[in-house]
């Protein structure tokens, strides 16, 4: 940095800030409105979950202990790894659950697009849009908790297939939230693809040229806004996406050129909402009949997966993009030997960096959004005491104390 | 713009937004709960449950043979044991038994799939909130 | 990109056990592969100039770690031939570290996007990277004690760390560990 | 009248402006936030909300900044409020007189506007924080680009007053209120005050810092910028400054597009009105505060629900770009009008 230090400033953006949704720490370097250094800081997130499930749980409890990896990719982390689990005790699934998990999957991908569609608009002050799409995203969070029995964590999957069966009542209530978005999806274009404003803020913002994404690993919608066609459901089918015939959506489908911009995520994302519905379509006529699971008595399950030994890998094209499990089962042990979960956020982060240097400090947030980071909850707080400037950790135990004192105090005032 | 002319639009719609317990959030809580429950009051009613919605989970406790298999599946450990006297003929048989913490369900109904004789089920019950993570409604004996 | 040939190759260039591992899902049963690639130490930047001669930039996912007792075994997770349906062969390169010597060549000069993975290892399980200039925690905290590896199964695990919670909701009455 | 008097007069009649300023600055802010949040398809707080936003605020702890400079910091509300009351002051309130208008003109108002925004901005420095240093930063660069709008619409009709009626004093709100400028403009003054209009209310947009001009406050990039570390008591005097901007900007574009009273109206067409003076008083206060609610319905909360915030260099382009080229063309026009060109 050729600048003396006192020009420049140095911005905390997080673990706290309006513009994230979750704790992690950006520190910007500025000058001016502009941003000459960036630093990631992730410390704020780890919840050892990978730990619980090679220590604590047996293979079903990972199940849903999977799903709560992120309450928006409930689906895309228990299907990645009963795909890896699957691959490694060697059980095949039977064709109707393929479609069953397709169908869940790509409904989870329209609710998660749009959700993100509503806070990339918050960020950037528009709120109008931000609860447009929130109101409409409700019709698919409707269709999902009348299919799985749940709005957010579906509690669907199982190793060896699925555990609900779309009946024909749940078909038909999918096939409504699908025409609601057929009529719906060219409003939502017209509002978010269209608007002057929204252009002005994100056209020609926090570009990932085709060679960083390619460099730092970048997945998912981020990787397609800059030209790589890279898509799970097109380069390593799961579940029915053989059958349907996915194609990676890039931007130029849409604009005619590949910027890698802002405003390229967001055409990739809304065009994916558009596919979707389409593979749900195509998977509802063409589902097999048929079991949904492959061993329906769960004892027999458990015990067969004690007795396994093997390694697998499970990939799943979440709705931020590539999401990676390894397991590794060992024969007369519950819990899994090896687990690593690798979800989309974990390659989209580094690509922060490249995008923000040279741009301005308003664009932070939405090029921050723009990868649809996922940071989820805390595990840890750092205090620093006022008194001796002595900084320590607050352990979960002593933070329960605190909290549970804390409800006390307050129950008596009740 | 298309937002220009869609927010005049939208001006003269309903709001989207469920009216679910009141319109505006009460003064105190516990005055509304209180006023609703003499009748001062109405709840305006929630978007209604699907079938098959995973609730506050229902326990048979007769038909419950202890085996332990819901214990062992629970994902969040919030199904213990637990030992009922029981009457049998003459003398009393202590029988294994569980108990669910509500508390601490994540709702998968795992339990419910894996129980051989079907003495657990969901409910459509979801307003489970309370100050006291203990209280007798949140635990199913 | 056909994983046959693929494995050939790496059995013909590098000493070592490969394994492929095909999946088939769906109407069509197309296929998937998996293929471990179980190789040595020295042999690591080799491969890794392997992967580089089947695509521009061989697509890196994450790092995984098993602690297997005397070793750790590092998987390196690559996915090589996107852009067309089905092509796509996931390549796993498992290099086996002695937990005396725990030690392996960055990759980051190569592929820079694995520098996160790369911090994450060396601060769960406490694999030094040579050439790997940036060994900042990443995910624990700053001021994590020296020596202490969540996801080891030996003594360097942090076990006073640990907390039992839900074990508490068990005992007493109400089974409240607060009281 | 003795001078004692008119000092008793003035006082209270500042205290009154000041009360019913705030009060319906903060009405007027309920019934924005009821219909943006309309507009956003939700239901919106209650109309009452501002009242309890304020009443809460000022029972909060008032906290200061470690490295703030207190007296600044906490003489920059304060400052706020009280500039923004003494505008009205030189303002017409519907059919009451500009309480000072003998004692200052347009001159002093466009000063004392300056003021709240120069007090933010100092106040923002002063807290020591970075985000409310760059929150003053944008404030400042905005201050900049709209004063120039601004002061081109006022100078183009004083200069036209000095023209068409030199005998009124060309820089006083009585001018604009005896010969409303419609009377005196041709067609194509018309286009020109049309297109000042619409200026003028992009300008009290970016006065207030509203969306799409909330740069200086940004929630999701600066965490409310100038007002980060404000809190209490503070805070509750920038909010009911916020509050009295939402009055006193409508009410400088009434006294010079729209200086109209109903009462003559209503006497002319219902002769058979009981129309005492008093009566027709509270007719033309209640008429100006509709007119104020129209302009803050169109210039705020139709603003801020309708587009997404800007960039600052955005915003100066805007201004200083697109608005003065507008205004130029306008003040071509009204200058070819007057001078009968066309």
């Amino acid at each position: 940095m050729e600048m003396s230090d006192e020009a420049l400033y140095t911005i905390p953006v997080g673990p706290v800030h309006p513009a994230l949704k979750e704790p992690i720490e950006l520190d910007l370097r500025v000058e001016g409105e502009r941003i000459v250094g960036v630093d990631v800081k992730c410390s704020q997130a780890h919840r050892g979950i990978e730990w619980l499930g090679m220590n604590r749980n047996n293979s079903i409890q990972n199940i849903y202990l999977a799903e709560r990896v992120c309450g928006i990719c409930n689906v895309c982390h228990p299907y990645c790894m009963v795909l890896a689990v699957e691959e490694a005790a060697g059980i095949e699934v039977p064709e109707r659950a393929d479609y069953i998990r397709t169908i869940v999957a790509e409904m989870e991908r329209i609710h998660s697009h749009l959700l993100w569609a509503g806070v990339a608009a918050h960020e950037i002050g528009f709120d109008t849009v931000f609860h447009y799409t929130w109101a409409l995203r409700e019709e698919i969070m409707d269709a999902i908790e009348y299919v799985t029995g749940n709005r957010v964590t579906k509690g669907i999957m199982m190793i060896g297939g699925v555990r609900r069966d779309i009946t024909k009542e749940r078909e038909e209530r999918i096939r409504k939230a699908l025409r609601y978005y057929e009529e719906k999806f060219e409003k939502i274009e017209d509002l978010v693809l269209h608007d002057k404003t929204i252009r002005m803020r994100t056209r020609n913002v926090g570009i990932l040229t085709r060679e960083d994404a390619l460099k730092l690993c970048a997945v998912g919608p981020v990787a397609r806004a800059s030209g790589v066609p890279k898509d799970v459901r097109q380069d390593y089918p799961y579940g029915a996406y053989a059958d349907i015939g996915v194609r990676a959506i890039l931007p130029d489908q849409y604009t005619g050129e590949i910027i890698g911009d802002v405003y390229d995520r967001i055409v990739v994302r809304l065009l994916e909402v558009k596919q979707s519905i389409q593979i749900i379509h195509d998977a509802l006529d063409n589902i097999p009949q048929g079991d949904i699971v492959a061993e329906k008595n769960l004892v027999k399950l458990l015990s067969m997966l004690k007795r396994a030994e093997g390694e697998g890998i499970g990939r799943v094209e979440a709705p931020r993009g590539e999401d990676i499990h390894y397991v590794r089962l060992r024969q007369g042990e519950e819990p899994f030997l090896s687990w690593k979960i690798r979800a989309p956020t974990y390659n989209n982060v580094l690509p922060w960096i490249p995008m923000l240097l040279g741009a301005e400090i308003a664009d932070v947030p939405i090029v921050a959004a723009s990868t649809d980071p996922c940071m989820s909850c805390l595990n840890r707080v750092t205090v620093v005491d006022e008194s001796s400037r002595k900084e320590f950790t607050l352990t979960k135990e002593r933070m329960h104390e605190m909290s549970v004192r804390k409800t006390r105090r307050m129950m008596r005032h009740v | 713009m298309p937002a220009i002319t869609e927010v005049w639009k939208v001006l003269f719609k309903r709001p989207f937004t469920n009216r679910f317990p009141a319109k505006y959030a009460p003064r105190s809580v516990h005055g509304f709960v209180r006023r609703v429950q003499a009748g001062k009051a109405k709840i305006a009613p929630p978007v209604p449950t699907p079938p098959n919605f995973r609730g506050k989970i229902n326990y048979e406790v007769d038909k419950c043979i202890g085996c332990g298999l819901c214990i062992r599946v629970c994902p969040t450990k919030a199904i213990v044991w637990r030992t009922v006297e029981v009457e049998q003929g003459e003398k009393k048989v202590a029988k294994k038994k569980v108990k669910i913490f509500v508390s601490r369900c994540c709702f998968c109904s795992q339990c419910v799939d894996i129980c051989p004789k079907d003495c657990l089920s969901m409910s459509d019950e979801f307003l489970l909130a309370n100050e006291d993570k203990l209280a007798n409604e949140l635990i199913v004996l | 990109m056909d994983p046959n040939s693929i494995v050939e190759e790496i059995k013909r260039r590098f000493e070592c056990e490969v394994e492929l591992h095909s999946r088939s899902c769906g109407r069509k049963k197309m296929e998937r592969h998996n293929v471990f690639a179980r190789i040595k130490r020295e042999d690591f930047r080799k491969f890794i100039d392997f992967l580089f001669e089947i695509q521009d930039y061989p697509h890196f996912s994450v790092i995984s770690a098993t602690d297997l007792g005397n070793s750790v075994e590092l998987l390196y997770h690559f996915t090589v031939g996107y852009g067309e349906m089905g092509g796509e062969v996931v390549v796993t390169a498992a290099v086996n570290l002695p937990k005396e010597d725990l030690r392996i060549e960055t990759i980051t000069d190569r592929i820079p996007g694995a520098l996160i993975s790369e911090r994450e290892i060396h601060e769960m399980v406490g694999v030094e990277f040579t050439g790997l200039k940036d060994t900042r925690h990443f995910f624990l905290d700053e001021n994590w004690p020296e020596g202490k590896y969540p996801w080891r199964r030996d003594d360097t695990f942090p076990e006073e760390m640990l907390n039992r919670l839900y074990e508490t909701w068990r005992s007493g009455k109400g089974g409240d560990g607060d009281e | 009248m003795c001078e004692l008097c008119t000092l008793l007069a003035g006082i209270i009649g500042t205290l009154v402006l000041g009360i019913f300023a705030i009060a319906f600055g903060l009405s007027v802010k309920g019934i924005d936030r009821k219909l943006s949040a309309r507009m956003q398809w939700r239901i919106g707080p209650p109309l009452r909300q501002p009242f309890r936003d304020v009443r809460k605020l000022l029972l909060k702890q008032s906290v200061l900044p470690k490295n703030a400079v207190p007296w600044i910091y906490n003489s920059a509300p304060v400052i706020s409020l009280a500039a923004l009351i003494s505008v009205l002051l030189f303002l017409p309130i519907g059919p009451v007189p500009a309480l000072l208008g003998a004692s200052g003109d347009i001159i002093v108002v466009l000063y004392l506007l300056i003021i709240p925004g120069i007090a933010m901005i100092v106040g923002g420095f002063s807290s020591g924080s970075p985000f409310a240093s760059i929150g003053a930063q944008r404030e400042m660069v905005l201050l900049i680009s709209y004063e120039l709008p601004l002061s081109m619409i006022v100078f183009t009709f004083a200069w036209m007053y000095s023209i068409v009626a030199p005998s009124l004093p060309a820089l006083s709100f009585e001018t604009f209120g005896t010969v409303p400028i419609w009377s005196v403009l041709g067609p194509a003054g018309f286009i020109g005050a049309t297109i000042f209009l619409v200026v003028l209310l992009i300008v009290t947009t970016g006065e207030m810092a509203k969306v799409p001009f909330d740069i200086p406050e940004a929630e999701t990039e600066i965490a409310e910028g100038i007002f980060a570390e404000y809190s209490g008591r503070n805070y509750a005097l920038f909010y009911l400054a916020d509050a009295v901007k939402m009055v006193v900007l409508p009410a400088i574009i009434i006294a010079i597009f729209f200086p109209y009273n109903l009462s003559p109206l209503l006497s002319e067409y219902f002769p058979n009105l009981p129309m005492s003076d008093w009566v027709a008083y509270g007719v033309d206060i209640l008429f100006f505060m509709l007119k104020v609610l129209l302009i803050d319905i169109v210039a705020v909360t139709f603003m801020r629900t309708a587009f997404a915030r800007m960039k600052i260099d955005q915003a100066v382009r805007l201004y200083w770009f697109h608005l003065f080229t507008a205004g130029i063309i306008a003040m071509l026009l009204v200058a070819a009008d007057v001078m009968g060109v066309l």
